[in-house]
C-alpha cells in the first residue's frame, strides 16, 4: 500500500494531467485539414487541374509566388491547392479505412478476448496470417487486383488495419475480463452482451481511441505510399501521387524541389500531428488507469 | 524442446495459409490468362485466339480446378521452380531473375535493421538515463518526427540534398560497380528505411527502460551500490528488451514495404522495384513468387525472433 | 578497535535523523510525505516504524536511506550515519554506502529480485563490486550466505532464475543478499506482508536470528503491531506523515500515550477474544497528506478530541518513563481524556471490549 | 473411496448450501497438467450462519467461493443452495439462480469498474432484473447506500477512485445486497484495507447479516478475523479439508496439526506474550502435485508412514469437532480403516 504511495509520487510530477497546448494545436491542424478536405471546392481556391500557363514567364514550372503560393508544377497546375485537394482523398482513405478496421478488428478482438476458447484461437490466426505479410506488400498486391476508387482503396486499407486493431483490442479485453467487476457483473445475473457492452466497452475504447488517431496516421502514410507507387486511387489527386510527380525525374526534383516539397510538408505536419495528439491521449489516459 | 517444435508447426502453418491467400487472390480477384495473353484472352470471337486461349490453358494447367492448380504451383514453388516470365524477351525462369535480385534486396533490409538497431539502443538507453530532463525532451521530439515522416519522404529529400545538391552519392545503383560502392550506393535507400524504424525502435525501448527502471529490483540493485551505469546496462536493459525484440521482428515487414520504395526512388533493381514493375506487366508468376518469398521470409524472421526471446528471458523456457 | 571505543560505539547512534522532511511535489499541490521525523536507532537495536497506509513509513525508510528521486522531491533536516551527515550526499557517494553500510529488503518479493539474472550473479554482484572478491570467492560466499538463511540444496539454487522459487525462497534470497556484504544497518520494509502466516514467522524469526548474530541494527517498516511487538526492541507509530509515538516497545504496549495507538491496537481482532465481539474502529481514514487537517492530524478521528486540537499541533513531549515520547494534548490516562471517557462509556459509544484490557 | 468424509455434514432442515465432493482443476495451457485446486471438498451452511473457511494461498479458499458462484463450474461434484442443485442449471436458470447468492472480492477498486459511476454500479443489477420503476430503483439504492455508510448524493456523481479502499468495499457490499439475496461469499474482504478500516467493514458485515438476515461464507487468510465473524470454521490446506469446528473451539482446542501452526504462526500484538518458535518449515507444495496420503505430511512435526500413504477422512473426535488427521492432538489416532474389497 505505501510503497505505492512512493513510487506513484514522482510520476504524477513528470506526467502532467493536461492535454496540454500541444495537443490541442494539433488537433485544430488535423480539424483544418478536414475542413479543407470536405469543403474544398466550395472555398476561394484556383481549379486543381486548370492550366495556368503564363507565357511572361516562361516554360513551367514556376516557382512559388505571390499568385502561386506553392509554386506550379510542369503542366503549369497549382501545387498550393492541389496540395488543398490532396487532403481529400489521403484524409478520406484514412479515415473510412482505421474506422473499418475498428469496427470489425475491434468487434473481433473484443469478442475473442472476452469469450477466448475456439473463437479467439480462429480469429488470432487470422490475425497472425494477416500479420505474415508486409502491410505495403499485401496493400501493392491486393490494390493491383482491384479496380481502384475511393472505397477499394480505403477497403484494402481497411483489412490492413485489422489485424493490428484487433490484437490491441484483444488484448485490452484480456486484460479488463478476469477483473472481479466483471466477475460481479456476472453473479448480478448480467448477460455476456451486457457485460461487453456496460462493462468491457467502456474500459477498452478509451485507451482505444487514442490508438484510432495513430493509427490513422499510419493510414495516412500507407495511403501516401501507394500513391507513391502509383497504387491509389486512379486518377485523384493524393499527397503521394504529388510526391511522385514532383520527384518520379531527377531533372524535375533538382530543378522544381517545390513540386515534391511543399505536398511533403502538408503530408508530414498532418501525419506529425495524428501521432502527436494520439501519442498525447494516450500517456492522458494511462495515467488515469494508474491512478485509479 | 516442445516449445520450438510448437512454434515451427505454427510457421509451417502460417506460410501455408498465406500461399494460398496469395494464390487465391490472384487466381480469383486477377485473371490469370489476361495475365498471360493479354487483350487476347477476351477476344473469343477470332479462332486464332481460341486456339491460343486453349493452348496456353494447357500449358498452365488453366484448365485444371483452382485447388489442383494450387498444389500444382505449391509443389513447384517449394522445389524451387517458379515458373517463368511473361516477358517480351523470351521467358526466363523466374527463379533467375529473383536469385539475381534478391540479394540486393537483402542486403539492403539488413543494412537498414543493423542501422535503426545499432542507432536505437544507445539513443534509448541515454535518453532513459535522463528521463524528463530536457537532452530527453529535445530527442523524444527528434524521434518524433522522424516517425512521422514517410519513408518515400525521406527518400526525395535524401535523394534531393545527397544525391542532386551536394552530389556526394550517385544517383543510380550500378550492378556492375564493385562490392564496396555498390554497398555505398545502398547507403541512402538504408537510411531512407532505418531512419523512422529507428526511431520507432527508441520511443518504444526508451518508454520500457523507463518502466524497468521503477521496479523494485532495480532499487534493489541500487541497495547494493551498484554503479548508475552497471545498473542501466546489466539490470535494465535485459528486462526491456522483450517488446523491442518483438517489434524489432515485426518491423522488418516494414522495412521491406519501404525496400519497395527505396528501390524505386533510388533505381535499384531489387525485388521491391521488380513487384512494383511486374505487377505493371501483368507479369503474374514473378508478383506470386515474390509476394510468397517475401512473407516466407517475414515468417521466418518473426520466427527467429520468438526463438531470440527464449534467449532473454528464462520463464518463457520450458 | 579498544574496549572503550568499542562500548562507545555501542552507545552512539548509528543513524539519527533530525527533523527530516520529504515532501513531493504532485499535480494536487505538495505531498508532505515525511514531515519533520527525528528517529535515533544504536547499533544492533531494533526499530519498528508502524503506521497505516500513507502514514509515510516507506517514505521514511528510503528518506534515511538516500533512495529517492531528486525531481519534485523536496528534501529537508538531517540523517547522520555514524555521525557523518549523508543526507547532502549524492548518489555517487552514496554507493559506498549502500550495500557495504545499509542495505534493504522490500516487501513484494516477486517484483524484487531481477527476473532475467540468475540468483547467484544477483548476491554474489555486491560481493565482487563492494569487496572485490574474485567471480568464485564471492560463489563461495553466496552460497554460504544462502546456507545461512536456510535455502535448502543452496548449490543448486545458485543455479536458478527467481521465477523458480516459491514466495519464500525468494525473500530468503532478499534477505541474503542484503547480508553479503556484512552491512550495519538493514532497512526491512514490509518483509512479510505479501507471505502467508507460517512463511511470515520463519522470515522474521530469520531476520531476528541474522541482527542478533551480525550484531546489526533493523529498521522495521510495518502496518502490523503484531509483528512489530515480538521483534523490535523500540517503535515509532507514524501518522500522516509525522512520529505521533515512540517508546520502547514493552512501554508502548503497557503505557500507550497516544489515542491513536490505542484505537490503533484496539482494533486489531485478537484471538482471544470471543468470536462475534465488537471490534472496536477508527471512523474515518487517514489524513489527506496534500491537505492534512489543521491542528492534530488525527483530530478528525479522535473520540477524544477537544477545540484545542483542532487548532493546534501538538509537539512531541516527554512521557514519565524514559525514552518514551508522544505528541498529544490529552494522552491517555490525563483528566480530560478521562472524563470524556466516562461520558462515552455513558452514552454507549465505546464498545464493551475497550473497557477490559 | 478416500476422500475428506463427510462426517461433518449436517442433516438439519435448516441447511442452506450443500456442498458435497467438490472438485475444481485447472488445466495449465496445453502441458496436459492440471492444478488440483479444491480436491473433493464438503461443506455445509445453515441458514443464518457464518461459515469461515481459512487458510493460505493456494490452499483453494477462493476457489471453492468461486465454484459454488459456478464461475467457473466446478469440474465435479455437488452444490445444493436451497433445495436446488446448482451444478446442473442451464445458462438462464443459473444467471437467475446467482441472484440469491451473492459475492464480495479481495480488490475493492478492481471491484468496481473504473469508468461508471457509484450509484450505476449498485443500480446495476436492478436495472438488469427490472426490478421497479426508475424510481424506486433510485430510491432502493440511495437506501442501501445509505445503509452501508456511504453518502447517496456523492455517490451519484463520483467514480469509484474518487472513493477510499475501504468506501469501495463498502460500495460492492451496497451492490451485492440490491437484490436482497439470501447468502452472501466474502473473499477475503478485508485482507486489502488497513486495520482500522478492516474493523469498519467487519462489524458492518455484522449488522448487516442481522438487519438482512444474511448467510455468510467468509473466505479469509487471517483466522483472527475469520475467528471474529465465524460460528464454524473450515481449515483448507492444498485443496482439502483438515478441521471443522466451532470458532472458539477451533481456538481453544486446534486438533489438527497444521491449524496449530497457522494459530501459533499469527503474531500477537503484546510484547509480553513470548514469540513462539516456528512449529513448521517450508512452504505448501505446489498443487499441481500434491503429495499422497495426508497433504500436509511433508511438513508435519506429527507425520507417520501411514500419513504418506492414506489419506485421512473427517471424523468427530468431540460434539462438533472434526479432524481429518490419523494423529490429531487430542482425541486418539483415527481407527484403522479395514477396506472390505
Amino acid at each position: 500500500m505505501s510503497a505505492t504511495s512512493v513510487t506513484s509520487a514522482p510520476e504524477d510530477i513528470i506526467v502532467s494531467k493536461k492535454l496540454g497546448f500541444g495537443f490541442w494545436l494539433c488537433v485544430t491542424w488535423v480539424g483544418l485539414m478536414a475542413f479543407i478536405a470536405i469543403f474544398a471546392s466550395a472555398l476561394p481556391l484556383k481549379s486543381p487541374t486548370a492550366n495556368f500557363l503564363d507565357s511572361a514567364r516562361g516554360r513551367p514550372p514556376y516557382a512559388p509566388s505571390w499568385s502561386h503560393w506553392f509554386g506550379t508544377d510542369k503542366d503549369a497546375r497549382d501545387v498550393f491547392s492541389r496540395s488543398m485537394y490532396g487532403a481529400r482523398i489521403s484524409l478520406t482513405v484514412g479515415f473510412a479505412a482505421i474506422t473499418a478496421g475498428f469496427l470489425i478488428g475491434g468487434t473481433l478482438g473484443v469478442i475473442s478476448g472476452y469469450y477466448k476458447g475456439w473463437i479467439d484461437r480462429i480469429s488470432s490466426f487470422g490475425f497472425i496470417v494477416l500479420l505474415s505479410f508486409p502491410s505495403l506488400v499485401l496493400a501493392i498486391l491486393l490494390t493491383s487486383l482491384i479496380d481502384r476508387n475511393l472505397l477499394t482503396v480505403s477497403m484494402v486499407l481497411g483489412l490492413l488495419s485489422i489485424a493490428p486493431v484487433g490484437r490491441l483490442a484483444r488484448a485490452a479485453t484480456l486484460q479488463y475480463a478476469d477483473r472481479e467487476f466483471v466477475l460481479a457483473a456476472r453473479q448480478i445475473g448480467a448477460t455476456n452482451r451486457r457485460i461487453i457492452i456496460k462493462e468491457i466497452l467502456p474500459n477498452v475504447a478509451i485507451p482505444m481511441s487514442s490508438l484510432a488517431l495513430l493509427g490513422m496516421a499510419v493510414a495516412v502514410v500507407a495511403e501516401g505510399g501507394l500513391a507513391f507507387l502509383g497504387f491509389s486511387v486512379q486518377k485523384g489527386i493524393t499527397w503521394g501521387g504529388l510526391i511522385q510527380l514532383g520527384s518520379d525525374a531527377s531533372k524535375t526534383l533538382q530543378d522544381a524541389p517545390w513540386i515534391a516539397f511543399f505536398p511533403i510538408l502538408m503530408l508530414f505536419l498532418t501525419v506529425l500531428s495524428l501521432n502527436f495528439a494520439g501519442d498525447r491521449l494516450r500517456t492522458f489516459f494511462d495515467v488515469k488507469e494508474t491512478t485509479l | 524442446m516442445r516449445y520450438y517444435v510448437q512454434r515451427v508447426a505454427l510457421a509451417i502453418l502460417l506460410l501455408l495459409a498465406v500461399s494460398m491467400l496469395t494464390f487465391g487472390a490472384l487466381n480469383i480477384l486477377g485473371d490469370p490468362l489476361f495475365n498471360i495473353l493479354g487483350p487476347v484472352a477476351g477476344d473469343v470471337n477470332n479462332p486464332d485466339s481460341i486456339k491460343m486461349i486453349a493452348l496456353a490453358k494447357k500449358e498452365f494447367s488453366l484448365d485444371r480446378s483452382l485447388p489442383v492448380r494450387y498444389f500444382i504451383w505449391l509443389s513447384d514453388f517449394v522445389r524451387g521452380d517458379f515458373g517463368v516470365t511473361f516477358s517480351s524477351t523470351g521467358q526466363p525462369p523466374v527463379s533467375g531473375v529473383v536469385s539475381e535480385r534478391l540479394p540486393r534486396t537483402i542486403s539492403l533490409v539488413f543494412l537498414a535493421q543493423m542501422f535503426a538497431v545499432v542507432v536505437s539502443i544507445p539513443w534509448a538507453i541515454i535518453a532513459a538515463a535522463r528521463a524528463g530532463k530536457i537532452s530527453d525532451r529535445i530527442s523524444t521530439i527528434n524521434a518524433f518526427f522522424l516517425v512521422a515522416m514517410p519513408n518515400f519522404a525521406i527518400a526525395v529529400i535524401l535523394k534531393f540534398v545527397f544525391s542532386l545538391k551536394l552530389g556526394w552519392t550517385p544517383i543510380t545503383y550500378v550492378a556492375d560497380d564493385p562490392l564496396r560502392s555498390r554497398l555505398f550506393q545502398l547507403l541512402l535507400p538504408a537510411l531512407t528505411i532505418g531512419l523512422p524504424v529507428a526511431a520507432v525502435y527508441q520511443r518504444l525501448l526508451r518508454s520500457d527502460l523507463i518502466t524497468t527502471l521503477q521496479q523494485d529490483f532495480i532499487l534493489l540493485a541500487r541497495t547494493k551500490g551498484l554503479s548508475k551505469t552497471r545498473i542501466l546496462f546489466v539490470h535494465a536493459l535485459r528486462p526491456s528488451l522483450f517488446s523491442f525484440i518483438t517489434v524489432v521482428g515485426l518491423n522488418t515487414g516494414a522495412l521491406i514495404g519501404g525496400s519497395i520504395v527505396a528501390e524505386t526512388v533510388f533505381r535499384i533493381p531489387g525485388i521491391g522495384s521488380t513487384l512494383v514493375e511486374s505487377i505493371f506487366r501483368n507479369d503474374f508468376p514473378v508478383v506470386l513468387a515474390i509476394v510468397m518469398i517475401v512473407a516466407s521470409g517475414f515468417v521466418v524472421i518473426n520466427l527467429l525472433v520468438d526463438f531470440a526471446y527464449t534467449l532473454i528471458d528464462p520463464r518463457v523456457r520450458r | 578497535m579498544s574496549q572503550t571505543e568499542l562500548v562507545r560505539s555501542e552507545l552512539e547512534p548509528l543513524i539519527e535523523t533530525i527533523d527530516v522532511k520529504t515532501h513531493f511535489k504532485t499535480p494536487r499541490g505538495i505531498a508532505r510525505a515525511v514531515d519533520g521525523v527525528s528517529i535515533t536507532i544504536r547499533r544492533g537495536q531494533s526499530l519498528g516504524v508502524v503506521g497505516e497506509s500513507g502514514s509515510g513509513k516507506t517514505v521514511l525508510s528510503r528518506s534515511i536511506m538516500g533512495l529517492l528521486p531528486r525531481n519534485g522531491v523536496i528534501r529537508e533536516g538531517s540523517v547522520r550515519y555514524q555521525g557523518q551527515e549523508i543526507s547532502n550526499r549524492s548518489d555517487k557517494e552514496m554507493q559506498s554506502i549502500w550495500g557495504r553500510e545499509m542495505a534493504m529488503i522490500f516487501q513484494d518479493p516477486m517484483t524484487s529480485l531481477n527476473p532475467v539474472m540468475k540468483i547467484g550473479k544477483q548476491i554474489t554482484e555486491s560481493l565482487r563490486k563492494n569487496l572485490s572478491m574474485s567471480s568464485s570467492e564471492a560463489m563461495a560466499v553466496a552460497e554460504r550466505l544462502m546456507h545461512d538463511v536456510r535455502i535448502p540444496e543452496p548449490a543448486r539454487r545458485l543455479n536458478q532464475y527467481p521465477h523458480e522459487l516459491s514466495g519464500g525462497m525468494r525473500q530468503r534470497v532478499m534477505i541474503a543478499i542484503a547480508m553479503a556484504c556484512g552491512p550495519n544497518m538493514l532497512f526491512a520494509d514490509e518483509p512479510t506482508t505479501a507471505l502467508d502466516v507460517t512463511v511470515q514467522a520463519q522470515i522474521l524469526e530469520l531476520l531476528s536470528e541474522q541482527k542478533r548474530e551480525r550484531n546489526m541494527s533493523l529498521l522495521l517498516v510495518t502496518h502490523n503491531l503484531g509483528v512489530v511487538a515480538g521483534y523490535t526492541d523500540e517503535i515509532a507509530v507514524m501518522y500522516g506523515g509525522k512520529v505521533v509515538e515512540k517508546a520502547p516497545t514493552k512501554t508502548l504496549f503497557a503505557d500507550t500515550k497516544m489515542p491513536y495507538t490505542e484505537a490503533l491496537l484496539r482494533s486489531i481482532p485478537r484471538l482471544d477474544q470471543p468470536s462475534h465481539s465488537r471490534l472496536s474502529t477508527i471512523p474515518g481514514r487517514p489524513p489527506d497528506i496534500v491537505h492534512p487537517p489543521r491542528g492534530c492530524h488525527f483530530a478528525p478521528r479522535c473520540a477524544y478530541v477537544r477545540d484545542l486540537c483542532l487548532n493546534e499541533e501538538p509537539e512531541l513531549q516527554q512521557a514519565a518513563s524514559p525514552d518514551h515520547t508522544f505528541a498529544c494534548f490529552y494522552p491517555v490516562g490525563s483528566p480530560e481524556y478521562l472524563e470524556r471517557r466516562v461520558e462515552l462509556t455513558r452514552k454507549g459509544e465505546l464498545v464493551a471490549s475497550e473497557g477490559s484490557n | 473411496m478416500a476422500g475428506t468424509g463427510k462426517a461433518h455434514l449436517r442433516d438439519d432442515t435448516n441447511v442452506l448450501l450443500r456442498v458435497e465432493d467438490l472438485v475444481v482443476e485447472f488445466p495449465i495451457g496445453r502441458t496436459g497438467l492440471k492444478v488440483n485446486a479444491v480436491s473433493g471438498i464438503s461443506f455445509d451452511v445453515l441458514k443464518g450462519e457464518t461459515l469461515g473457511i481459512v487458510g493460505e494461498s493456494g490452499c483453494g479458499k477462493s476457489t471453492t467461493g468461486r465454484a459454488i458462484m459456478q464461475l467457473p463450474s466446478p469440474t465435479s461434484g455437488s452444490i445444493v443452495f436451497d433445495g436446488t442443485e446448482l451444478t446442473t442449471l442451464s445458462g438462464e436458470a443459473m444467471r437467475e439462480a446467482r441472484t440469491k447468492i451473492q459475492m464480495i472480492f479481495q480488490d475493492p477498486i478492481s471491484s468496481l469498474n473504473p469508468r461508471r459511476n457509484v450509484r450505476d454500479i449498485v443500480l446495476e443489477p436492478l436495472s438488469i432484473w427490472k426490478r421497479g420503476t426508475a424510481a424506486e430503483q433510485l430510491a432502493a439504492v440511495d437506501k442501501i447506500l445509505e445503509h452501508v455508510g456511504i453518502d447517496p448524493q456523492r455517490a451519484a456523481e463520483s467514480k469509484p477512485h474518487q472513493f477510499s479502499g475501504g468506501q469501495c468495499q463498502r460500495i460492492s457490499i451496497a451492490r451485492s445486497l440490491v437484490l436482497n439475496p439470501q447468502m452472501i461469499i466474502c473473499d477475503e474482504p478485508v485482507s486489502a484495507l488497513d486495520v482500522s478500516v478492516q474493523a469498519q467493514v467487519v462489524n458492518l458485515l455484522e449488522d448487516l447479516k442481522k438487519q438482512f438476515e444474511l448467510t455468510l461464507i467468509f473466505i479469509a487468510h487471517d483466522l483472527a478475523v475469520v475467528k471474529n465473524i465465524s460460528d464454524r470454521i473450515a481449515v483448507m490446506y492444498l485443496g482439502k479439508i483438515c478441521e471443522v469446528s466451532s470458532s472458539d473451539d477451533l481456538y481453544r482446542n486446534p486438533a489438527h496439526p497444521y491449524t496449530d501452526v497457522l494459530l501459533s504462526s499469527i503474531p500477537v500484538p503484546d510484547p509480553t506474550v513470548a514469540v513462539k518458535k516456528v512449529v513448521v518449515d517450508g512452504e505448501p507444495p505446489s498443487p499441481v502435485s500434491p503429495p499422497a496420503g495426508c497433504r500436509f505430511n511433508p511438513r508435519c512435526p506429527n507425520a507417520s508412514d501411514r500419513c504418506r500413504s492414506e489419506e485421512p477422512t473427517l471424523r468427530e473426535i468431540e460434539p462438533a469437532h472434526f479432524v481429518a488427521c490419523h494423529h490429531p492432538l487430542f482425541g486418539g489416532e483415527a481407527p484403522v480403516v479395514v477396506r472390505s474389497n
